[in-house]
């Protein structure tokens, strides 16, 4: 048995890594969801570090919680972080199937466990004796040598495979600057740089639309992202607002009060 | 001898080879080599004739065996043939006019591009049908039976351009067919009841078997007959095989092929004598057809039909004479021989008429004609008078020794069948004279009409007007065969009853007995005699005084049904082609739907099945985790399951 | 505290990750769900490894980390590729068995 | 050891295929020739087979071979021949020749279709390939061995139904491809089905023999004499479950009614050399082993099964027949044809007589022969018009009557015009069959009628009557046309008048079967003195010739 300590982290920590555990299901974006394991990872790696496997408790968080899971964010930042799921099904009867084999699975392992005869408990102390890092290394050196250096050969062709698998090769000839103005001419784009954002002496940030002649804002001149978005700051009305104070102001100052309109 | 004997089939199937594979370089010479070969097999006959004269009239039997044919375990058939007095006649009737009747196509197909077949077939022809008189047993007649019937078959479709004659070559082998089935289902019953078909062996034993098996045989045998003789049911193919060229008619379809049943019914005497219930049948059947073909022959138009049904009414007459046993026998092979004269004779005379007159054949358009064919006409005439049975010429005897032996038969039925034999030589001169007024005398219909009473003029009429027939009398190569045979229709009866001569030569094969003839034989000539001049009058005051209308009158319900052969035709029809027609169409349906849609729907329920179980390979990965994890839970289910227990 | 709860723990997280894979689409978070389902594994190694008392259940987890780290770079590799070539991460698009 | 004659002729095709097979596909008229060379070069052999032929030897099989093959499992490279599968080694060995100049020039490639496209080699090599594996599933007498071989021959067959056919007939190119490769899958799928039910058998048998005789063999010699010295007793049930598994591959390659729906499709699509393949030759290999397995293995089950099988063959043939009235399709008329006279042969196996099965056998190769002529016919016909439909064709007589001429002799062969060959052999099945059994002998009888009907039908419809106008100028039998149909109609005649020579080897074969059987022939009910005498005469006259 383990002492009260332990117990009273481990009914801590257990509702913290289920509550990680079901926001990863749950969360509608990737990125809670990524984070959320990685909350659950750490906690994770509390357990290891509570039932004795100190070199595994430290492994987790730093290759886990570390490495892994920043592989994790940076693909979803590929693949796009703003792209939320929609949680709604697509596959007939998916969900209830799902939830069916889930609620069984589960029972049966709970139950499975339950029946298990798990009287011995016998603790880390003797195994542990001459450091965990040590034991690891003795067994892994010896008895899993072989496992050891074929996991080896894995890592080495997963990452070759990684490599092969996003690596595009080039299958045509790269065009070159002539080629591609000519192909810009002939799709009629735009041939002259675009508009610069901003308008002169009063904005200059990038999400606000340069103003054509007659005041009505220039949508080129706005990076396309932004666009989509809709973080467009137009600020032509004001503009004209501006305009018209600053011509009703010089009207005052030279008395043409007979002559407003 | 003997070896003659292989020779006589030998040649013609020889000369028949000859001519089909010859091709075109023996075009020019055709005709003559068919007709030598004809010749030459007669000349044969003659001396084998000669040769059996010689012999004691016990002892004039030859057996050939030329080598096994078919030595299977119990079952021998031999290709071995059988001379005796019987077969010889046949020999003798079939080469001779053969040989006139292969002469006389020389003249008649003269302007046929395809003569030189046609003789090719005339000469399988012969060596069939001589096969069929000479073999020593059942099997090898049957070869010589179906040959015959093949011969007929390329024949009667011999203008194969015409869908008609195709149509009526189809149906005459067909209808053969059915009495081959006949034919066949009796070789086997004698094959199982006497281990063997040689007529030896199952003639001599005949008495020995049980009269059910051979009441079965001889029945068999009479639908066999039925079959190539045109007899009452299955007489319908004979009208519709006179769209074969009238030699044809003449030879195979009058003299010789037909009267085959004639031949296997005396042939097999023995049998039929064990056999009185099939005896029964032969008469009837016999006497029916003489009806039926004579009352055809009275409504028909066209010539060639007219004799056709003369033809299976006088086939008739030989049956019944048959069917009465060894009262008959002899008399019903007389007639056949006379009755080959004199109908080869008639049908020749036909053929000339037609090849004078356009190839017409429709009497009506007719008349006259005896001014312009003299030598026809006359020879035509004699075959009349033959037929009608004139005293003096050859139908006279043998017919009326027929009508005798009828009555002789005694009892209700000798009166029936006598009564009817005589009603049927009435019937007889009542059509014969009929067919010889309406072509040869009275008004020369066959001049354009002028008369306006036929506005309704068909085109085909129209069409004749275009081309008048300008009658004429056919060349010597024809008139010659037509003046053999009529004189043999105006003796051969004379001749084969001086001293019952005939009677003598044939009896030691067939058997032959005196009836105790309840009316005597002079009561039965005059009655014959008086019936005769009844039907000549009766069509002469019909035909021969009255104009006739070109365009046949509508007619009495009962001419009406003559002229479509006494509605046989529509009744085949209607329960045979249309039934079978339904019949196959219907099994076709069930094949393609039933046995076929068995298999196919077996095939269409695996790929159904398949095809809905492919809807669980979706493609989408999570489906086949959903899968994966149930198959999982299973797993832990089934392995705690088995911990519990 | 008897450490089987350590076991049932690593049950939950197990099914709850199962529930994961089966129910999202986006293969990114499968894949984490995939990951938490090893973790959940690893915790139970470890449990076994203390309750026997010897470091086999460890190493064990170790591997499973190693082979792990392997799958995700692999996996998400694939998922990138995909994504180049479908402009989507859901899984239930790349249903062919071709891009 | 002596020369392997057995052997040899199956090889001689084996080894011309794989040399067809590898003629370049520049050198196209080279693989013909080589094919056609290998076929006689295997007809000659296959004469060598029938010359040296002892008549009179008591051994029931000869030429025997006997090499172990799967020792585990006692299965043995055994050949042999008996007098039935040397005549129809014969008339396979006979029809390859003529099957592969008549289809001279069915396999020549499109004009449009790529240089290395090499039909034609293909063609040629999986017809040899056919006619080895059909001569060693004539030859073996290890039932494995023929297992092995009657299956393999599915193979080859898929390729040439599903992948040659006529040029045109009443279908586009590719509907006609479609339909083809339909048939060709109907074809496999029926076979695979009714061979895989035989596996099943033969594996209960060698279970059986294993049980009963300490060792499992398939040997036909061995089993039949195990039976005759009372070592192996097979129970009644299981000799009807494993004769049942026999007869029902044989039944659907022989074809009977009602499993023969996959011949009429088969034999339609392909090409009519192949057409002829599939029912002269492929066909016969089922009822061949009706003949020598179901027999010989199982005599009781057959006994047993013999009404059931006797009717299925009744149906057959008025079935046939009748259907055969209503085809519109001149190849599918042929082949109901077949189906018909195929009833015929398993009457005549299985009416249990001598006259029956010597009836039977006979009617094996003369039905080969006459099918041949009249298919190989109908086929340069179609060629020459482009459609398989009758109502295409009308006065075909006038412009080419040697065409007609022998369609004419291949079409009454067909209703079995006596003087034809396979007259004896129809009324041989017939007396056989009616002397046990005089109704249904009567009732097969009523075949001939219909037999001539359809027959008669189709000859009027496409040869006679007015010209129909596609006809017109229709050119008449080539020199090359000729060579095919010119040998098979002599020998149709000669058959027909002669057939002595054939019986004569056939008879102790099928003396030998009905003794397995146990079954003797019925005697006459009136022995006939004279008869004997007869034919004592007849044998003096033999034995002083």
């Amino acid at each position: 048995m383990t002492s009260t300590g332990e117990a009273v982290q481990f009914w801590v920590l257990a509702v913290v890594a289920v509550l990680g555990a079901l926001a990863t299901v749950l969360m509608r974006k990737a990125v809670h969801s990524a984070l959320s394991l990685a909350g659950t990872m750490i906690v994770l790696a509390v357990f290891y570090l509570a039932n004795g496997a100190y070199f595994l408790g430290i492994v987790q968080i730093v290759v886990y919680t570390g490495a892994v899971m920043m592989l994790f964010l940076f693909v979803v930042m590929l693949v796009g972080v703003t792209a939320a799921d929609s949680l709604k099904e697509t596959i007939r009867g998916q969900r209830l199937l799902a939830g069916l084999c889930v609620l069984g699975f589960g029972v049966l392992l709970g139950a499975g466990i339950a029946n298990a005869s798990l009287h011995r408990f016998d603790g880390l102390g003797q195994a542990n004796a001459g450091g965990n890092v040590q034991g690891l290394a003795a067994l892994i050196f010896t008895k899993y040598v072989f496992a050891f250096e074929i996991t080896g050969a894995l890592l080495i062709t997963a990452a070759v495979g990684a490599m092969v698998l996003t690596h595009r090769e080039r299958t045509e000839r790269a065009a070159t600057q002539r080629e591609l103005a000519e192909a810009r001419v002939r799709g009629g784009k735009q041939l002259p740089p675009l508009p610069a954002p901003g308008v002169y002496a009063r904005h200059n940030a990038v999400d606000v639309p340069a103003l054509l002649p007659d005041g009505t804002p220039a949508e080129l001149s706005v990076n396309q992202t932004l666009r989509a978005r809709g973080q467009v700051r137009d600020v032509s009305a004001e503009a004209l607002a501006d305009l018209a104070a600053l011509e009703q102001r010089s009207e005052d100052r030279l008395e043409r009060k007979g002559k407003k309109r | 001898m003997e070896n003659l004997i292989g020779l006589l089939v030998l040649v013609p199937l020889l000369g028949a080879g000859v001519l089909l594979c010859g091709g075109r370089r023996l075009d020019r010479a055709g005709h003559w080599i068919g007709t030598l070969v004809a010749a030459l097999s007669f000349v044969i006959g003659a001396v084998l004739f000669a040769g059996l004269l010689g012999r004691a009239a016990d002892d004039r039997e030859l057996d050939v065996t030329v080598f096994s044919w078919v030595p299977v375990g119990g079952f021998h058939a031999d290709a071995g043939f059988q001379l005796d007095q019987l077969s010889v006649t046949f020999v003798l009737l079939i080469t001779g006019v053969g040989s006139l009747i292969h002469l006389y196509s020389v003249g008649y197909m003269a302007h046929d591009e395809r003569r030189r077949r046609f003789f090719g077939y005339l000469n399988l022809f012969l060596a069939a049908m001589l096969l069929l008189v000479l073999a020593d047993n059942y099997l090898l007649l049957y070869v010589g039976w179906e040959g015959v019937g093949l011969a007929s078959y390329l024949l009667i479709g011999f203008w194969q351009h015409k869908p008609s004659a195709a149509t009526a070559a189809k149906k005459a082998f067909l209808v053969n067919r059915v009495g081959d089935v006949g034919l066949s289902i009796a070789v086997m019953l004698m094959f199982t009841t006497f281990g063997t078909f040689a007529f030896g062996p199952v003639l001599d034993h005949a008495d020995r078997a049980g009269e059910g098996r051979l009441t079965a045989i001889g029945l068999m045998l009479l639908l066999a007959a039925c079959g190539k003789s045109a007899q009452v049911p299955l007489q319908s193919w004979l009208g519709d095989a006179m769209e074969g060229p009238t030699p044809v008619s003449a030879l195979i379809h009058a003299a010789t092929m037909v009267t085959a049943g004639v031949y296997l019914i005396t042939r097999s005497a023995a049998i039929f004598d064990a056999a009185p219930v099939a005896q029964a049948a032969v008469v009837a059947v016999g006497a029916v057809t003489l009806l039926f073909g004579a009352i055809v022959g009275c409504a028909k138009d066209d010539i060639k039909k007219a004799l056709a049904g003369s033809t299976m009414s006088q086939i008739g007459y030989m049956v019944l004479a048959a069917g009465l046993g060894p009262l008959g026998y002899v008399f019903a092979i007389m007639h056949l021989v006379t009755h080959g004269f004199f109908k080869a004779g008639l049908f020749l005379g036909a053929g000339s008429v037609m090849h004078g007159m356009n190839d017409e054949v429709d009497m009506r358009r007719y008349g006259g004609l005896r001014k312009y064919m003299p030598v026809t006409f006359v020879t035509f005439g004699l075959g009349y008078l033959a037929i009608i049975g004139f005293p003096g010429l050859s139908g006279f005897f043998s017919k009326d020794k027929i009508i005798e032996a009828a009555f002789a038969k005694g009892g209700t039925e000798g009166w029936i069948l006598g009564g009817a034999a005589l009603l049927g030589a009435a019937i007889t001169a009542y059509y014969m004279t009929r067919v010889m007024v309406l072509t040869f005398f009275g008004e020369e219909r066959w001049r354009p009409a002028p008369s306006p009473d036929e506005p309704s003029a068909e085109p085909a009429a129209a069409a004749h007007e275009g081309a008048m027939p300008h009658p004429h009398e056919s060349p010597k190569v024809m008139t010659i065969p037509m003046i053999v045979l009529a004189a043999g229709s105006v003796l051969a009866g004379g001749l084969f009853s001086i001293d019952d001569a005939f009677v003598r030569w044939l009896s030691p094969v067939t058997g032959h007995e005196e009836g105790n003839s309840p009316v005597g034989a002079l009561t039965v000539t005059a009655a014959t005699m008086v019936v005769m001049v009844l039907g000549v009058a009766l069509a002469w005051f019909q035909y021969g005084r009255r104009p006739v209308p070109v365009t046949p009158p509508r007619g009495s319900l009962l001419t009406r049904a003559a002229r479509r052969d006494l509605l046989q035709d529509d009744i085949n029809h209607i329960v045979l082609v249309r039934g079978g027609d339904h019949l196959v169409r219907g099994l076709a349906r069930v094949d393609h739907g039933l046995v076929d849609g068995a298999v196919n729907g077996t095939a269409a329920a695996v790929g159904g099945a398949s095809a809905r179980l492919r809807r669980l390979q979706n493609g989408f990965a999570r489906s086949y985790a959903v899968s994966m994890f149930g198959g999982t839970a299973v797993l832990i289910a089934a392995t705690l399951l088995m911990r519990a227990v | 505290m008897n450490p089987v709860n350590y076991l049932y723990l690593a049950a939950l997280l197990f099914t709850i990750g199962a529930a994961g894979v089966l129910i999202r689409r986006n293969a990114i978070v499968v894949f984490m769900c995939v990951e938490l389902m090893l973790n959940a594994c690893n915790l139970a190694f470890v449990t076994f490894a203390r309750m026997h008392g010897n470091l086999d259940g460890q190493i064990i987890a170790f591997f499973t980390m190693v082979v792990a780290a392997a799958e995700v770079v692999i996996g998400l590799a694939i998922i990138l590729t995909i994504f180049r070539s479908r402009h989507s991460a859901s899984v239930d698009d790349a249903s062919l068995l071709k891009l | 050891m002596s020369f392997p004659l057995l052997t040899a002729t199956a090889a001689v095709p084996a080894l011309g295929a794989v040399a067809t097979a590898a003629v370049p596909a520049a050198r196209r008229a080279a693989a013909r020739w080589l094919a056609l060379g290998f076929s006689l070069a295997t007809l000659v052999l296959a004469a060598v087979q029938l010359a040296r032929f002892d008549t009179a030897s008591k051994t029931p099989f000869q030429f025997t071979e006997s090499h172990a093959w799967i020792a585990d499992f006692g299965v043995r490279y055994e050949l042999g021949v008996d007098g039935i599968a040397v005549v129809l080694i014969g008339l396979t060995a006979l029809l390859v020749p003529f099957v592969v100049l008549a289809g001279w020039h069915d396999a020549d490639p499109l004009e449009t279709s790529s240089r290395r496209w090499r039909p034609t080699q293909g063609f040629f090599a999986l017809i040899l390939l056919v006619e080895a594996m059909v001569v060693i599933a004539f030859e073996a007498t290890d039932v494995f061995v023929f297992y092995i071989f009657f299956e393999a021959m599915l193979v080859p067959m898929y390729f040439l139904i599903g992948g040659f056919g006529d040029r045109a007939g009443p279908h586009t190119e590719a509907e006609a491809a479609g339909r083809r490769s339909h048939a060709a899958v109907k074809f496999l799928l029926y076979n695979l089905v009714g061979g895989l039910i035989m596996l099943a058998a033969v594996i209960g048998l060698y279970a059986v023999t294993a049980h009963q005789l300490g060792e499992g063999t398939f040997s036909l010699t061995r089993i039949v004499e195990a039976r005759a010295a009372g070592r192996l007793d097979i129970a009644t049930t299981t000799e009807r479950a494993l004769f049942l598994g026999f007869f029902f591959a044989f039944a659907v390659k022989a074809p009977l009614w009602p499993l023969h729906t996959w011949l009429p499709g088969a034999m339609t699509e392909t090409t009519a050399p192949v057409a002829v393949l599939i029912t002269a030759v492929v066909d016969k290999v089922g009822t061949f082993a009706m003949l020598r397995f179901c027999l010989q293995l199982f005599p009781d089950a057959s006994r047993w099964a013999t009404p059931v099988v006797l009717g299925l063959a009744l149906v057959s043939i008025l079935y046939g027949a009748l259907l055969a009235v209503a085809q519109k399709d001149i190849k599918r008329l042929i082949a109901y044809a077949s189906i018909s006279h195929f009833g015929f042969i398993v009457l005549g196996i299985f009416a249990m007589t001598t006259q029956g099965q010597s009836g039977a056998t006979l009617y094996m190769v003369n039905h080969g022969i006459s099918t041949a002529a009249l298919m190989l016919v109908a086929g340069f016909l179609i060629a020459r018009r482009g459609s398989r439909l009758i109502e295409d064709y009308g006065g075909v007589q006038k412009v080419a009557p040697v065409l007609a001429g022998t369609f004419l002799v291949g079409g009454l062969a067909t209703l079995s015009l006596p003087g034809l060959a396979p007259f004896v052999s129809e009324f041989l099945v017939l007396v056989g069959t009616f002397s046990r059994h005089p109704v249904l002998g009567a009732v097969a009888t009523v075949g001939i009628v219909l037999a001539a009907l359809y027959v008669l039908v189709l000859y009027q419809r496409t040869m006679t009557g007015p010209v129909a106008e596609p006809v017109r100028g229709m050119p008449d039998l080539r020199a090359r046309e000729l060579v095919v149909v010119t040998p098979l109609v002599v020998l149709l005649l000669v058959l027909g008048i002669y057939p002595k020579p054939v019986t004569d080897v056939l008879d102790p074969a099928v003396q030998h079967t009905m003794s397995q059987v146990h079954k003797g022939d019925p005697a006459p009910d009136v022995r006939v003195s004279d008869a004997r005498v007869k034919d004592a005469r007849v044998n003096d006259v033999e034995a002083a010739k």
